[in-house]
């Protein structure tokens, strides 16, 4: 089954390529985009087909590799 | 002759290729920031290499959409030589000027080393006076020189001879282990199918003077002098 | 109210606390006392290391700018100046390796153009913990992706650096970053404030509360939220600083500058207060007018906010348009967010409200000066000795090939090219020795002349003599540079060290700085500048005291640079200077017997000076075809290196027998892998070599002829006898397959 | 409001990162991760309060900028 993984970075980590774009978008004339945050979306295919094993192997991969504690957090949701 | 230069916020080669153009050429050159318009003449525009927009998102994502491209562009229709370094090869793919995208090297690392590149075609204002098959020592500095098409657009490049560079060992074999950073079919550069647009991820600029361990892509600088002293492109 | 416990949290002794309470004559309220806690810390202050520092040699003819500025200058010729410093990032790289280093690379490339200058090389020399450890390897990756990240998009090319690997780091490994920069000797520009009226502009990113780092705690006191919203790890932005770079390159230009200081430790706490403090001014800013990142942020936030790429400049009355108008063409905003006063406060309003305001000279010149205690290290009396004939039963190898081998294997030895090619170093087409080939050398476009610069320094010698090993990194980075034909002028420095608090480490401090001092002195290398980094410690223990020496030579002729590499087979390798098999505090002891103890390599300085200028000369009258520093493994992996990358040009020579033990297979072991220091291998032509051993004798300089280069193997010959005989090719494989072995498989 | 936009490489398109990643975890005894591919995750703050149109001006702003249609393709999530 397949899990997927939403790394963000903390909310007040500075994220260098979201204000990028944004001033990228604002300089298109999109100013009804008032801000981007830029994180990582990884899908997993996963050998099991239990939710709650998926969701937990999903998350002990994402604090192994996927994520930085020290400056991100993730999410994850299973299907 | 007169090279535009054209200066993405981000453009990290730009003094190189002026230099190349200048010092070591003895022809004329113009920087021309990026929100400008016009190309103050010139007879042929580099897009140089560097880290535009610091590559943020992708590369050459934004610097597409700025102002200079349109008359760029207008240039490349009216068939004047354009020639793209590293990420402004990775502009030209962003801007669809050249088919194709990169993606990260396949070992995920920025390269900068030497690398050898065979001469496919020379009927490009960009290789008009180097032989078929030479093989070229030039360095590569990318992260993300992995070039990727869609196998039918891969064959429609072949079918049309648009491949100019792979990369290959010294002796001009195309192997997995020559092949830098993953790219399909080795391709190291390409043109467009008018073949007056070329781009590469190798930098000649960077390889135009001894002291630095390589003079091949003098070639390259002097093709282009060549073509357009032969009037070789029409319109241009 | 200021409590003993804040004082604690902000890292302010009692002591300290009555000095501010003298200056201020009154309570400081909480910001105030930000202010005071990042400007005496030991970053800033350097309150435990100036009384020595100021013994250092600063100048000479060729000194443009000593310590005191955001970097030093030297005089290369022609109107130029090289403009230079190192700088570390030790904790923050360890917290988060990418963004650690970074980041640090950045804040070094900012001090060198607030200078004016161009920057056009880089360096950096690291230390890391055990490869073979877990742990270690994912650590290396992130610092050298985020060198390379971060000064790749700069377009400035990392043209050299060292990077060893010791238990001693593990806990605490150690960034350390040069940047050098070119710039008009007429147009260096100061971080000065001055002329009362004028203007002071923020140009950068936008504040934020990044690394706001022990006071952290204390400042949650009054907004608990803001605590866990406040992340110490800063994260950089190449982008943003590329654009500064051009920008502010562009508006020095014009001379609308009164002066300029990047904000690096303490943000804009210290760029106001230095700034003022250098030009005898005040000045006055209000926070409501700094841009800001996150809403709702203290005035103590924002004062000692460490947000980075941010600039602080003060603008010529009447030239304010001018400036903005250039910041505008590359996407800045400059704004006025205060101007520059006569009383010599700083003083730091919010909406027009007086939030701070103290003495800029309180926080800057008048900091907390120590002179610490110290007493010699007990482990000294102990490590001192090396028994050469009870040595404990070591590795053993089936011969000295494979302890040569070995040596080539270890990772401290092993080619670096896993790292470098990682970092661009050919960006600006000047750099005509690439890394791997020694000092790193870039040449000057327009001009016949060229620069060379290396880092270096041994942590193990510094721990068995911090005095000695001190010493001999100055004459090793000397020795480097000179061995590219390059005239040392000028050296900068980074003193590495654990708690200064504790009695030994101050003596390690104290004695590694004379040691400098005497060394820079003998060999006409003033020190320019430089950084200390300190309380580099795990658990109580420390790291080796490890000083990080930069120098910087000058080559009057670009197109006579030598390179370490041989170059042809069939010419004669000549020895420069003589070994006497000193095997203390060595690789080879280390890697056979993991043992480090012993005395470091004698130096005499006089000896080392007269031998540089020998291999300048012989470069410079184009008599050598390479020249290679003789270090780490002594004298055979010297020359087994000076073989690689040459497509496999072997060598045949010879050692000098000397006795050190009884064991003759010790006494062969410290012929080959001894670490006697001054020593140069060069390479010449046959036709050249008697040329080449009159000039040695003439400076006095013992110079023999050891061997030929050429065929494909390397020979080894003692007294008569082949000892070591083994292909280039196997050679050069161990030796460059070594490190990047421990990087298959790892994620990026 | 906030839109979501998911970037993520076409399935004929070799993701190197995620290659790495599915490598790494094998050798780290992972092998219920069969595979691994990487995206990129946006954030998008608009100035809009109606989710037609939110929906909207994010796909026009994903189709210009955040995906290069030669390799990626991208998913729109509003709440
Ligand atoms: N070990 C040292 N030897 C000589 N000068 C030093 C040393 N450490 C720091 N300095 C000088 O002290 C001044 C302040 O250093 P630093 O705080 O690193 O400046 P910045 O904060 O601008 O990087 C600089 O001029 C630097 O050169
Ligand atoms: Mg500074």
């Amino acid at each position: 089954m397949r899990a997927r993984v939403f790394v963000t970075l903390k909310p007040s980590v500075f994220d260098p390529q979201g204000r990028t774009i944004a001033d990228a978008l604002h300089s298109l004339g999109y100013n009804g985009v008032e801000g981007v945050r830029q994180g990582k979306y990884f899908e997993l295919d996963l050998a099991t087909t239990e939710a709650s094993k998926a969701k937990a192997l999903a998350a002990e991969v994402a604090d192994k590799l996927l994520a930085n504690p020290v400056i991100e957090s993730y999410r994850i949701e299973v299907d | 002759m007169k090279f535009a230069v054209i200066v993405f916020p981000g453009s990290n080669c730009d003094e190189d290729a002026y230099y190349a153009a200048t010092a070591v050429l003895g022809q004329q050159a113009e920087y021309i920031w990026h929100k400008d318009t016009g190309l103050k003449g010139a007879d042929v525009v580099i897009l140089p290499g560097g880290f535009a927009h610091g590559d943020y998102l992708r590369t050459g994502a934004m610097a597409r959409f700025s102002p200079i491209m349109h008359d760029v562009r207008a240039f490349a229709e009216r068939g004047g030589p354009v020639l793209g370094i590293c990420n402004g090869f990775q502009i030209l793919l962003e801007a669809g000027l050249l088919p194709g995208a990169m993606l990260r090297n396949r070992g995920l690392k920025f390269l900068c080393e030497q690398v050898h590149v065979r001469v496919e075609q020379t009927d490009t204002p960009f290789t008009l006076t180097c032989r078929r098959g030479q093989v070229l020592r030039m360095p590569i500095a990318h992260g993300e020189g992995n070039y990727f098409a869609e196998p039918d657009v891969i064959a429609r490049l072949e079918a049309n001879r648009q491949i100019i560079f792979r990369y290959t060992d010294a002796a001009g074999e195309v192997s997995d282990a020559s092949n830098p950073n993953g790219s399909a079919s080795a391709i190291a550069g390409l043109c467009n199918e008018a073949r007056n647009i070329v781009g590469l991820m190798p930098h000649p600029e960077r390889a135009c003077e001894s002291v630095l361990g390589s003079a091949d892509g003098l070639c390259i600088l002097e093709s282009v002098l060549q073509s357009l002293k032969a009037g070789a492109l029409a319109g241009a | 109210m200021i409590d003993s416990q804040i004082l604690e949290r902000h890292g302010i002794k009692p002591d300290e606390y009555d000095r501010i309470l003298q200056f201020l004559g009154r309570e400081p309220n909480l910001t105030e006392l930000g202010l005071f806690s990042v400007m005496w810390s030991e970053h800033c202050s350097y309150k435990s290391s100036r009384v020595h520092l100021k013994t250092l040699p600063t100048e000479g003819p060729q000194v443009l700018q000593g310590p005191g500025e955001n970097a030093g200058a030297v005089d290369i010729g022609g109107g130029l100046a090289a403009v230079f410093k190192i700088e570390s990032h030790n904790h923050p790289s360890f917290i988060e390796p990418y963004q650690g280093a970074a980041t640090g690379v950045g804040g070094i490339i900012r001090d060198i153009f607030t200078m004016g200058a161009r920057p056009i090389a880089l360096l950096n020399s690291l230390r890391f913990g055990a490869l073979d450890r877990p742990g270690t390897p994912r650590l290396v990756e992130g610092v050298v992706a985020g060198i390379a990240g971060y000064g790749n998009s700069m377009g400035i090319p990392t043209v050299g650096g060292e990077i060893t690997f010791d238990p001693a780091y593990a806990g605490n490994p150690l960034v350390n970053v040069f940047c050098l920069g070119i710039a008009k000797a007429s147009d260096i520009i100061k971080g000065v404030a001055s002329g009362v009226g004028n203007a002071v502009y923020y140009v950068g990113a936008k504040t934020g509360r990044d690394g706001i780092h022990g006071a952290t705690m204390a400042s949650s006191e009054f907004d608990e939220r803001s605590a866990e919203k406040r992340p110490a790890v800063q994260v950089g932005d190449p982008f943003m600083e590329k654009l500064l770079l051009e920008a502010c390159l562009e508006v020095m230009k014009t001379d609308a500058l009164v002066g300029i200081q990047d904000m690096g430790a303490a943000g804009l706490t210290c760029s106001t207060t230095e700034m003022g403090s250098r030009g005898g001014a005040g000045i006055e800013i209000d926070l409501s007018l700094v841009p800001q990142r996150e809403s709702g942020m203290t005035p103590y936030e924002i004062m000692l906010s460490e947000s980075q790429e941010r600039m602080l400049l003060v603008v010529k009355p009447g030239r304010e348009a001018e400036v903005e108008r250039i910041f505008d063409k590359w996407d800045l905003h400059a704004v006025a967010i205060g101007r520059v006063t006569s009383d010599g406060m700083l003083r730091v309003k919010d909406h027009g409200q007086v939030v701070a305001e103290v003495p800029a000279g309180a926080l800057t010149d008048q900091a907390p000066l120590y002179r610490r205690p110290m007493t010699p290290p007990d482990y000294l009396s102990d490590v001192r000795h090396l028994d050469l004939d009870n040595l404990p039963v070591g590795r053993t190898f089936s011969g000295p090939a494979d302890g040569l081998l070995a040596l080539l294997g270890s990772p401290t030895i092993a080619s670096k090219r896993w790292v470098y090619r990682q970092y661009d170093h050919m960006v600006r087409t000047n750099t005509i020795n690439l890394p791997g080939m020694g000092a790193g050398v870039v040449r000057l476009k327009g001009t016949e002349r060229a620069l060379a610069m290396s880092l270096d320094g041994n942590g193990r010698f510094g721990y068995l003599n911090p005095y000695q090993g001190a010493m001999l990194a100055v004459a090793e980075s000397a020795r480097n540079v000179a061995c590219t034909g390059a005239r040392p002028l000028a050296a900068t420095n980074c003193l590495n060290f654990g708690n200064p608090e504790r009695p030994s480490i101050m003596w390690q401090i104290a004695r590694a700085v004379e040691g400098m001092g005497a060394a820079c002195r003998a060999l006409g290398v003033p020190i320019t500048g430089g950084n200390v980094s300190l309380y580099n410690e795990t658990d109580g223990t420390a790291i080796y005291p490890t000083t990080v020496i930069g120098v910087v030579g000058l080559l009057d002729h670009a197109d006579r640079v030598v390179g370490s590499r041989f170059r042809e087979a069939g010419d004669v390798i000549v020895l420069l200077g003589e070994g006497t098999g000193e095997l203390g505090g060595g690789e080879y002891l280390n890697l056979v017997y993991d043992l480090v103890r012993g005395a470091p390599p004698a130096l005499d300085l006089a000896r080392e000076r007269a031998l540089q200028a020998l291999v300048v000369a012989l470069a410079g009258e184009r008599l050598i075809r390479s020249a290679s520093d003789c270090s780490e493994g002594g004298l055979a992996v010297t020359v087994a290196e000076c073989s690689f990358d040459t497509g496999g040009i072997g060598a045949e020579w010879s050692i000098e027998p000397v006795t050190v033990a009884r064991d003759p297979q010790v006494n062969l072991a410290a012929m080959l892998f001894g670490e006697s220091a001054s020593r140069i291998v060069v390479s010449a032509a046959v036709d050249a070599v008697s040329s080449v051993l009159k000039r040695a004798a003439a400076a006095g300089v013992p110079a023999r002829v050891i061997g030929r280069t050429g065929g494909d193997r390397l020979r080894i010959a003692a007294g008569g006898t082949i000892v070591i005989d083994v292909s280039v090719e196997e050679a050069e494989r161990v030796w460059s397959t070594a490190i990047e072995r421990y990087f298959k498989k790892k994620v990026a």
